[in-house]
């Protein structure tokens, strides 16, 4: 237990990577173990960072838990991993989804082996990117993710499914998908690397925290031949891309529906759940304090792509008939809001209403973990069972599956930000803050127009959500499903189990937020201030 | 110098006085201190040896009893005296040497084969303070021993320049080497518990605390067997397995030298079953009696209680050898490589985590954990045993088309 | 009390008696015993070195456990290689073994 | 118990009822019912409870019930959340407390409790009926229960929650999640009968076009908060100095003051969910779902919500306001609900379906009390409020009975062409149910303001007098036509219903409903006459004075400023005697002797405008083109042609030069030069081979010569460097 | 006057020499490994003398108990040069003698040669050196990596030399 006590960090790090060496000196036979190893493997890192949030200390300053080791001697870069408020957020959502996603692709049966081994690779590269401390530890660890939820998509995604591309030359959808995620992503990556590796010759050293001072106030002189503010504003856009990329904001998205479509539920889930926070947090971790005066300058644009993404979203969302394509425009559309609070943020950092939309932006990456990784799993769910996603061929399917019908329409509503379920308090810090810097005491500026735009995307997401539930569930009984071979199965006890933890999580965070807000504000508080 | 000193420490008494007297003949003190342990030494061995004539009595009534024989009841009370005839039988039996034998090695090999066993009872611990050396590799030391009993098969199965014996001498190095892989492991058991290789060690810290065999219950099983395979005793016999090689390697022997084979392996099972009592049934302790009757604690009663464990180690040892038939070398090797090897080591490991989990703990805590974990080991493998079995009945119930290949 | 150079000189002889072996020896299994012979030279030196250094640097006694290690390793495998040699070209003998001659 | 904790509790029941039936008693219809009553009998008895503490309070307005605690951080402080009750808070609880008591208790009924399960009754369709046999073996065919009645309460429960948590909310935050439930729940219970194609659009409607309504609410509410830094009523809107900042900063919208501003956002969100002019559309549409929730929707919560929710930002719109003219935000808000006022009413004349006429009065009714609002009298605004609420919910459950009862006779009949609904199909029901004609008749006359007995004479007639009294002539003329007609259609309804001679067979054969529905009916009925006397002006001639007017003191004590009565005027009295009385005897004498088969009466003198009535002005068609088709395309626009089009197009030809780039490489580079070249030519034949054959025959391929070179060598290395280096 | 370390240490050198000798000359090549067993007994000894009781009976266990079986082994196993009557030697094992030697000098020269610092009485040895190494063994500070590196070099060998001596027929 000691060593666990003093190696936390890396221990939930490293478990699901020992796990999965476990699994595969697991009989490729026995997919009944693998599932179950794999599952319970997973619940230890959730256990884990439930007790280090039990013994996290918010209104501590900097980060926890840290833990040093040398890694890179030759060019100083350190293997430092500790949390503060903002990724134990994370780490906390990405180890409660992992298990979920696990318990949801019980129904895999093709090599489940390598499917399980790669989810738990996922869960620590994931991890990693939220835990590191060095900027090259985080890069690894960035890319890292990306290879397992590559071979997910490609190996398990929907088999059936064509994309056509130009001159009528037509591609099996997932591996058009997977590959789009990829190059998508490695574009981004791209600048990033570039980016940290500048830092990292320019300070000698990758340590955060070092660079998160030495940089930031790195102001006049030349570098590079250029002076300082034009270096500082192309890594600036550097970072930006590479993490717009992931959020993803538009027009940066399309890779979004593409890889959301194809991949399995799971995938889907922890895509949604966590693969997307990663860029979020990229912005709060690495954006905002490296270049508050770039991100400041340019929270405008932010803040446009922020608005674009959510109206379009929306927009697009709404004009899907693609069921799973549908949530996964949806994600545009909410991660949206994640990055109109960054900019409101950067905007005005500093003053509340900054904090506020952080604390908005922050708590919706939560909020939208727990719905998206529901919503998703849901279509899975009955897509499973009736091996469509059009929702042209659902229909009154309602009275088949209470159940079912009951927890769509829940998830639908906290994504939707009904009042009372986690959603809507997220959205409505973001709004807040951002309307509060956009209003800054009288003086008015673009970010109020942002905003009152980015709440019409709020009233298409009405408008979506409504559609689906009403297509799905609603309207005359499709007597296709009501009987014979086709006819629809009430949701078993396991996906229930899969949903529940979710939903409890949405209504609690709906009802009563303090508990994780208040970690979350103090965290900001502290970062960025 | 008392008589109640002699009680509690003979040893120490002897020595002190050896070396009083020596020094008395004016003697250099380096070649007391040889001279003593020479003394020492030989005692030991002749104690062993002796202790070796009676089991060979023991043996032959035991088998004759096993057998519904009455055994040897003619010589002295209950044929008592039997060994000594046969003893003298041996020694004037002509001694041959077979043509194109290699000299040197066939008739050094008895000689290393009792050794072998002999130098065991150098660290036997018989009590608190009587004990030939205190080695702090004890365990090791015993392995060691092992070895030069393999080496002296193998040295007569190839000198004696016969199939059979050759034969029996692969057999029984293999199995040997083999087995000695689980009885390693099984012994590091009670060192991990202990925290020392030292026989005293071991047997001190069962006194203190409880017997290991509440401890490791799974560890003494799967040391039995091995060192049953060890010694090359039935239902491990291959290497004499007298119906199939003509008893294998010391078919060419004959008169004293078989003489030694067979000594040696006697008082090899003897020791064993000494080793059974000292690793896992608390060596010279009474299993806490000694608490209630202080006399038990004194040297005499503590080598009682180890003498006697290990005849009753011997006696489940003949047990064994004359109930249970010998098996296939093949289902013997594989029984060891697939099966007890694997368990030996996951025992020891799942002992090992516990241990150092729970060693702060309270016995009553920690004994019982130390216990069910055994339990649990052993169940998981009979269940995982089972499922195997069961697949290889599926396998034979459907019968693959022959026609593929 | 015993010098060190005697270890020492002790092992270099050893050493020598091995290397004649490994060169001179015909059979490829005496070849290894000779590898042997050369192995144990080395770890007479590193014990003894321990021991007439600090023995609270246990870096001596470790060094020669390892190779114990490497020796066995090699002797399985060097064995394993023999037996199959012998198996395909039904001798042991090095010079015989020179396919790699053009 | 202290009030205010008793203040938190009041919500709590019907939210432990709805988790209860929906986790655990769904499958019991009897459980389900009595938890659902039970949890609505419990927050009335607290409301009451509440309600009297409070009145007997005096001053009840300086110390008022309050507590609140910390809820979301922000930043450095908190976003309090709490409860506080104060005189208007009081009075809404009343009214609340009670309708929605009486609708828990009628929906058992409605939803034919005890009925047999239908015979091919499915969940999300209206219950068909039974075959039932009795003892002397005929067939006959009875009301069925309702397939998914645990889910009804459950709704109705959830919906109970949310319009208590409005009330009882401190502050505009939880205000609006109250708000927000009640909009999902309208949501789900105009949809709850899903199976039918025109409830499912019903409910999407609802939900979309309140949405559209709350965006610019919740938008109010950040602005609020950003520019006060908090939302709690009190701390804003009974604080002079808060108020008078706002009124002073001025916006770039429109020259709008920041009050001005928020209070019009804020005011959207009433639009949408009191169905005002011009986002009213989706309330007559709601009549989809059963009618208790037509009764709970429109006459008891959520429209009132929206009406409540105005008066509370009342000092907002009105914040710098001099007495005499309005703000702009005043002036806007009049005109919407004098123009809703008299619109709906002018539809309400035309429509035959008994529960839509209801619908568009309300409409109307909110019209006036926004209007009121508008001319800056909150109080009549609120007393027409209550009266409303009470005489509404009065007569939807009365209309609901009323269609019970005609379903029994189209049942018996078993001509399900009939629509139970239409009001051609009825008369002469006076006799059939009379419970439900007596207490109809109460509830109409109140409804189109009956002098002096019923409550809505008063309140009506309270604004009127205002109107007057602030000399506002273009919303005095609007109000009082739109009385006009509210008695005339209201008559008209009456008549249709009851009187005369049934027109159907169906009608013929329909009877009373059970008790469960006409006990509530009763006692509505009582307070739709009763309620009034609670807030007649002293000057009014003979009455006045007689009972103290208790609403205006007390629910004037929900601001700083009270406002003081206006003076007793003849005029508006007059007038609203004249449209009351005369609106009435017009519909009597119109359709006193429709038979079967006759055209409307109004359809010739109206002429094209009957249509055009009949029809609500086409808004739906107007909105289907200019909003919904619009929206549709452009999401098609935004999927297909630039994700798909631009945005991939743009990818897939990077795509496209990158692989195009690689196949030269590899045909024009790799292939001929490096393979072909260097590899075979050069490589083979001319250097590497013989050099290769020179070297080999160094390679003796014995192991021990190698061996020996190598040690050789070795020492010879360690030698020199041991003889030169060191 | 030797004293009885010196002395002991004289009979293990002899053993070691003499035997060692033997294992590269004798033809037989069963008694060459029972000569290098003699050999390593010898050097076990000589490990008891510089206190390394423990290493002394690994060598034991390790070599007499298991690779010097597994020479035998495999000379059994190659049975016919055992029976050929040519020389055990190679052609050029002349060389090969004068290499060994010229190593044997220069080795024999560099120990001379260089300053003995450490030429005196070995300190006696404090606390448990069995521990000691134990700890050093496993502690990650000090050899547990290589330590492990080693295990995993075994297990690589097991199933090298499994695969090797498998008989593919």
């Amino acid at each position: 237990m000691d060593f666990i006590s003093t190696h936390l960090l890396t221990t939930i790090l490293f478990f699901p990577v020992a796990a999965a060496l476990v699994i595969w000196f697991l009989p490729a036979d026995q997919p009944k173990a693998v599932r179950w190893t794999a599952f319970l493997a997973s619940l230890v890192p959730f256990g884990l960072s439930v007790w280090l949030w039990t013994q996290f200390n918010a209104s501590q300053a900097g980060f926890q838990f840290q833990e040093q080791y040398t890694w890179f001697e030759a060019i100083n870069s350190t293997f430092h991993v500790g949390v503060d408020g903002l990724s134990l957020t994370m780490v906390l959502l990405t180890t409660l989804l992992t298990p979920l996603a696990i318990l949801a692709s019980f129904n895999i049966t093709e090599k489940v082996k390598a499917y399980m081994m790669l989810f738990l690779f996922l869960e620590t590269g994931m991890l990693g990117v939220f835990l590191a401390l060095d900027l090259l530890i985080f890069f690894v660890f960035w890319e890292i993710g990306l290879v397992p939820m590559y071979f997910l998509i490609n190996q398990w995604g929907s088999p059936k499914g064509e994309r056509e591309l130009w001159g009528g030359m037509k591609v099996s959808a997932r591996n058009y998908a997977s590959l789009k995620f990829m190059v998508y992503t490695m574009a981004g990556s791209l600048g990033l690397l570039l980016a940290i590796q500048m830092l990292g010759v320019l300070f000698q050293t990758y340590d955060l925290m070092t660079l998160t001072e030495k940089w930031s106030g790195f102001n006049e002189g030349t570098l590079l031949g250029m002076n300082v503010s034009t270096v500082k504003a192309i890594s600036f856009w550097a970072f930006t891309i590479a993490f717009a990329l992931k959020v993803p904001v538009w027009p940066f998205h399309t890779w979004l529906p593409d890889a959301h479509t194809e991949a399995p539920t799971a995938g889907s889930m922890i895509l949604a759940g966590v693969l997307l926070k990663l860029g979020a947090y990229g912005f709060l971790r690495l954006v905002l304090p490296f270049y508050p005066v770039e991100s400041q300058y340019y929270a405008g644009w932010l803040a446009f792509l922020a608005t674009m993404a959510i109206v379009f979203g929306a927009f697009a969302s709404f004009g899907q008939t693609d069921f799973k394509r549908l949530v996964a425009y949806s994600s545009v559309n909410h991660m949206g809001f994640v990055l109109l609070g960054i900019a409101a943020a950067a905007k005005a950092i500093g003053t509340q209403d900054a904090t506020i939309a952080l604390n908005g932006a922050v708590l919706q990456m939560f909020n939208h973990g727990l719905s998206a990784a529901g919503m998703f799993f849901l279509v899975g769910v009955i897509y499973e069972r009736t091996h469509t996603r059009n929702l042209n061929e659902f229909g009154g399917l309602f009275p088949l599956v209470p159940v079912y019908g009951g927890i769509l329409i829940f998830t639908s509503m906290a994504s939707l930000g009904l009042p009372g379920l986690n959603g809507f308090v997220s959205e409505f810090l973001v709004v807040r803050g951002a309307f509060g810097v956009g209003y800054a005491g009288g003086e008015w500026n673009y970010m109020a127009v942002y905003t009152a735009i980015a709440m019409l995307g709020l009233l298409f997401t009405g408008a979506y959500i409504l559609k689906g539930v009403r297509k799905v569930l609603h309207g005359p009984l499709n007597e296709h499903w009501a009987h014979g071979e086709h006819k629809l199965t009430e949701i078993n006890t396991r996906e229930i189990l899969v949903m529940a933890p979710l939903m409890i999580l949405i209504l609690i965070l709906g009802i009563w937020p303090m508990w994780m807000l208040d970690v979350i504000n103090k965290a900001m508080l502290l970062l960025f201030s | 110098m008392s008589f109640w000193n002699f009680w509690t420490d003979p040893i120490g008494v002897a020595d002190a006085w050896l070396r009083g007297l020596f020094a008395g003949w004016g003697m250099p003190e380096f070649w007391v201190s040889l001279l003593v342990s020479l003394i020492g030494i030989v005692v030991l061995v002749v104690f062993a040896l002796v202790l070796d004539i009676m089991l060979v009595w023991v043996e032959r009534k035991v088998v004759a009893r096993f057998q519904g024989r009455l055994g040897p009841n003619r010589v002295g009370p209950f044929g008592l005296f039997q060994p000594f005839p046969d003893i003298v039988k041996l020694i004037i039996k002509e001694d041959i040497t077979p043509a194109g034998a290699d000299k040197v090695v066939f008739n050094m090999a008895p000689v290393i084969s009792a050794m072998s066993v002999i130098i065991l009872w150098a660290i036997f611990p018989l009590a608190a303070r009587v004990y030939g050396t205190d080695l702090n590799v004890g365990v090791l030391y015993l392995i060691a021993a092992g070895a030069f009993g393999t080496l002296s098969v193998i040295m007569a199965g190839w000198s004696s320049n016969n199939k059979y014996a050759l034969l029996g001498a692969f057999r029984s190095v293999a199995t040997m080497i083999s087995f000695e892989i689980p009885l390693v492991v099984t012994l590091l058991i009670p060192v991990v518990i202990t925290g020392s290789m030292s026989l005293k060690a071991i047997s001190e810290a069962q006194i203190n605390s409880v017997p290991f065999f509440l401890v490791a219950p799974l560890a003494f099983l799967i040391f039995l067997i091995s060192a049953i395979a060890e010694l090359g005793r039935s239902p491990f016999d291959l290497n004499e397995g007298e119906s199939e090689i003509v008893s294998g390697f010391h078919i060419e022997y004959s008169g004293m030298k078989f003489g030694w084979f067979y000594a040696g392996e006697l008082l090899h099972s003897y020791t064993v079953g000494g080793l059974m009592g000292i690793l896992f049934f608390g060596g010279w302790g009474w299993f806490g009696l000694e608490k209630v009757l202080p006399w038990l604690d004194t040297p005499f009663f503590g080598a009682i209680s180890v003498l006697g464990k290990a005849l009753i180690g011997y006696w489940i040892i003949m047990w064994i050898k004359y109930t249970v038939p010998r098996i296939r070398i093949d289902h013997m090797l594989a029984f060891n490589w697939k099966f007890l090897t694997p368990l030996s080591f996951a025992l020891l490991m799942v002992m090992a985590v516990v241990h150092s989990l729970l060693k702060e703990q309270a016995l009553w805590i920690y004994v019982p954990a130390m216990f069910l974990s055994n339990i649990l080991v052993g169940w998981v493998t009979l269940e995982i045993l089972r499922n195997n079995a069961r697949q290889q009945r599926d396998a034979v119930k459907t019968p693959e088309p022959v026609a593929q290949h | 009390m015993i010098p060190l150079s005697w270890y020492l000189y002790l092992s270099a002889v050893l050493f020598a008696i091995g290397l004649y072996g490994v060169l001179a020896r015909k059979n490829a299994i005496a070849i290894l015993l000779g590898i042997e012979l050369m192995l144990n030279a080395a770890n007479i030196n590193l014990v003894a070195f321990w021991r007439y250094g600090d023995p609270a640097l246990m870096a001596g006694q470790v060094f020669a456990i390892i190779v114990f290690a490497v020796a066995a390793a090699e002797v399985a495998v060097g064995l394993s290689l023999v037996i199959s040699i012998y198996r395909s070209r039904k001798t042991v003998v090095a010079d015989e073994l020179d396919l790699m001659k053009w | 118990m202290a009030p205010e904790t008793l203040i938190w509790l009041i919500p709590l029941p019907p939210l432990l009822a709805f988790f209860l039936i929906v986790l655990f008693t769904n499958k019991s219809k009897a459980l389900s019912h009595t938890i659902g009553v039970g949890a609505a009998a419990l927050s009335w008895l607290g409301s009451m409870v509440i309600f009297f503490q409070a009145i007997g309070v005096d001053h009840f307005g300086e110390k008022i019930f309050k507590s609140s605690i910390n809820w979301l951080p922000t930043g450095t402080d908190f976003l309090k959340i709490g409860v506080q009750i104060d005189p208007l808070g009081a009075v809404t609880l009343f009214f609340v407390a009670w309708t929605i008591f009486m609708i828990f208790l009628y929906s058992v009924g409605y939803q034919n409790f005890g009925q047999p399960k239908g015979d091919h009754d499915r969940p999300g369709l209206p219950p068909h009926g039974a075959t039932v046999t009795d003892e002397h073996g005929h067939k006959h065919t009875v009301l069925s229960v309702e397939p998914m009645y645990s889910r009804f309460f459950a709704f109705l429960a959830l919906f109970a929650f949310g319009m208590y948590v409005l009330v009882v909310s401190d502050n505009l935050l939880t205000l609006f999640v109250g708000w927000e439930i009640m909009g999902l729940c309208s949501y789900l219970l105009i949809g709850f009968w899903y199976g039918k194609p025109s409830a499912r659009n019903a409910a999407v409607k609802a939900f979309m076009t309140t949405r559209v309504g709350d965006v610019f609410m919740l938008l109010g509410l950040a602005l609020l908060y950003s520019a006060t830094g908090t939302l709690n009523y009190r701390a804003i809107f009974y604080n002079e100095e808060v108020l008078h900042s706002l009124a002073t900063t001025m916006t770039p919208v429109l020259g709008l003051s920041a009050a001005g501003l928020i209070g019009l956002l804020l005011f959207i969100g009433t639009i949408g969910k009191s169905a005002q002019w011009p986002l009213h559309v989706w309330l007559p549409d709601a009549m989809e779902g059963p009618t208790p929730v037509s009764a709970m929707i429109h006459a008891a919560t959520m429209v009132s919500a929206g009406v409540y929710m105005v008066i509370r930002i009342f000092p907002l719109v009105t914040a710098d306001w001099t007495g005499h003219g309005l703000t702009t935000a005043m002036s806007v808000i009049a005109f919407i609900g004098a123009f809703t006022a008299i619109f709906a009413a002018t539809i309400a004349l035309a429509q035959n379906d008994i529960k839509r006429v209801l619908a568009y009065s309300t409409i109307s009714q909110l019209g006036f009390m926004i209007a009121a609002l508008g001319m800056g009298a909150y109080i009549a605004a609120a007393f027409h409020l209550v009266t409303h609420a009470f005489f509404k919910a009065l007569l939807f459950l009365g209309s609901g009975s009323v269609i019970h009862g005609m379903e029994h006779g189209v049942l018996h009949t078993g001509n399900h062409k009939v629509d139970p609904q239409d009001m051609w199909n009825m008369g002469g029901l006076k006799n059939k149910m009379p419970i439900t004609f007596w207490t109809f008749l109460i509830g109409g006359l109140a409804l189109s303001g009956f002098p002096l007995v019923t409550a809505g004479f008063w309140s009506k007639d309270e604004i009127l007098a205002d109107a007057f009294a602030h000399e506002h002539w273009t919303i005095l003329a609007t109000l009082s036509i739109a009385a006009l007609m509210t008695a005339f259609y209201t008559m008209r309804q009456i008549t249709l219903t009851f009187l005369g001679q049934p027109r159907t067979k169906e009608a013929e054969h329909a009877h009373e409903t059970p008790w469960t529905m006409t006990t509530p009916l009763v006692v509505l009925s009582v307070f739709a006459v009763g309620f009034g006397w609670v807030g007649i002006p002293e000057h009014f001639p003979g009455l006045g004075g007689l009972i103290p007017n208790w609403f205006h003191d007390f629910v004037g004590g929900t601001l700083i400023k009270h406002p003081k009565p206006v003076e007793f005027s003849w005029i508006p009295l007059t007038i609203s005697l004249v449209v009351a009385l005369g609106g009435l005897t017009l519909g009597w004498l119109v359709y006193k002797d429709v038979k079967a088969g006759d055209a409307d009466p109004l359809e010739k003198p109206l002429g094209f405008l009957y249509p055009f009535l009949k029809n609500k002005w086409y808004f739906d068609e107007f909105y289907s083109y200019f909003v919904i088709k619009p929206m549709t395309w452009i999401s098609e626009v935004f999927t297909k042609g630039m994700d798909q089009g631009v945005i991939d197009g743009i990818l897939h030809f990077f795509a496209r030069a990158a692989l195009f780039i690689g196949h030269v490489f590899r045909n024009y580079f790799d292939k001929p030069v490096i393979n072909e070249l260097i590899g075979d030519k050069l490589g083979a034949y001319w250097t590497f081979q013989p050099a290769g054959r020179a070297l080999s025959k160094t390679q003796t391929g014995r192991i021990q010569t190698y061996l020996i070179g190598a040690v050789a060598v070795f020492v010879a290395i360690g030698a020199a460097l041991y003889l030169f280096a060191f | 006057m030797p004293d009885a370390t010196q002395v002991m240490f004289f009979l293990s050198a002899a053993l070691i020499l003499v035997s060692a000798v033997l294992v590269v000359t004798v033809r037989n090549l069963i008694h060459a490994a029972l000569w290098l067993i003699a050999t390593l007994f010898g050097v076990a000894m000589l490990y008891v003398l510089l206190e390394a009781g423990f290493l002394a009976v690994v060598q034991v266990v390790v070599y007499i108990g298991a690779i010097a079986i597994m020479f035998i082994f495999a000379v059994m196993l190659t049975r016919r040069d055992l029976l050929s009557q040519s020389p055990q030697t190679n052609a050029n094992w002349p060389v090969a003698l004068g290499v060994s030697a010229l190593a044997l000098v220069g080795i024999a020269y560099i120990v001379r040669g260089f300053v003995f610092s450490l030429e005196r009485t070995p300190a006696p040895l404090t606390g448990d050196t069995l521990q000691m190494l134990g700890e050093a063994l496993t502690s990650p500070s000090l050899f547990v990596l290589p330590f492990e590196v080693a295990s995993v070099l075994l297990l690589a060998a097991l199933i090298g030399s499994v695969y090797l001596a498998w008989n593919k027929k």
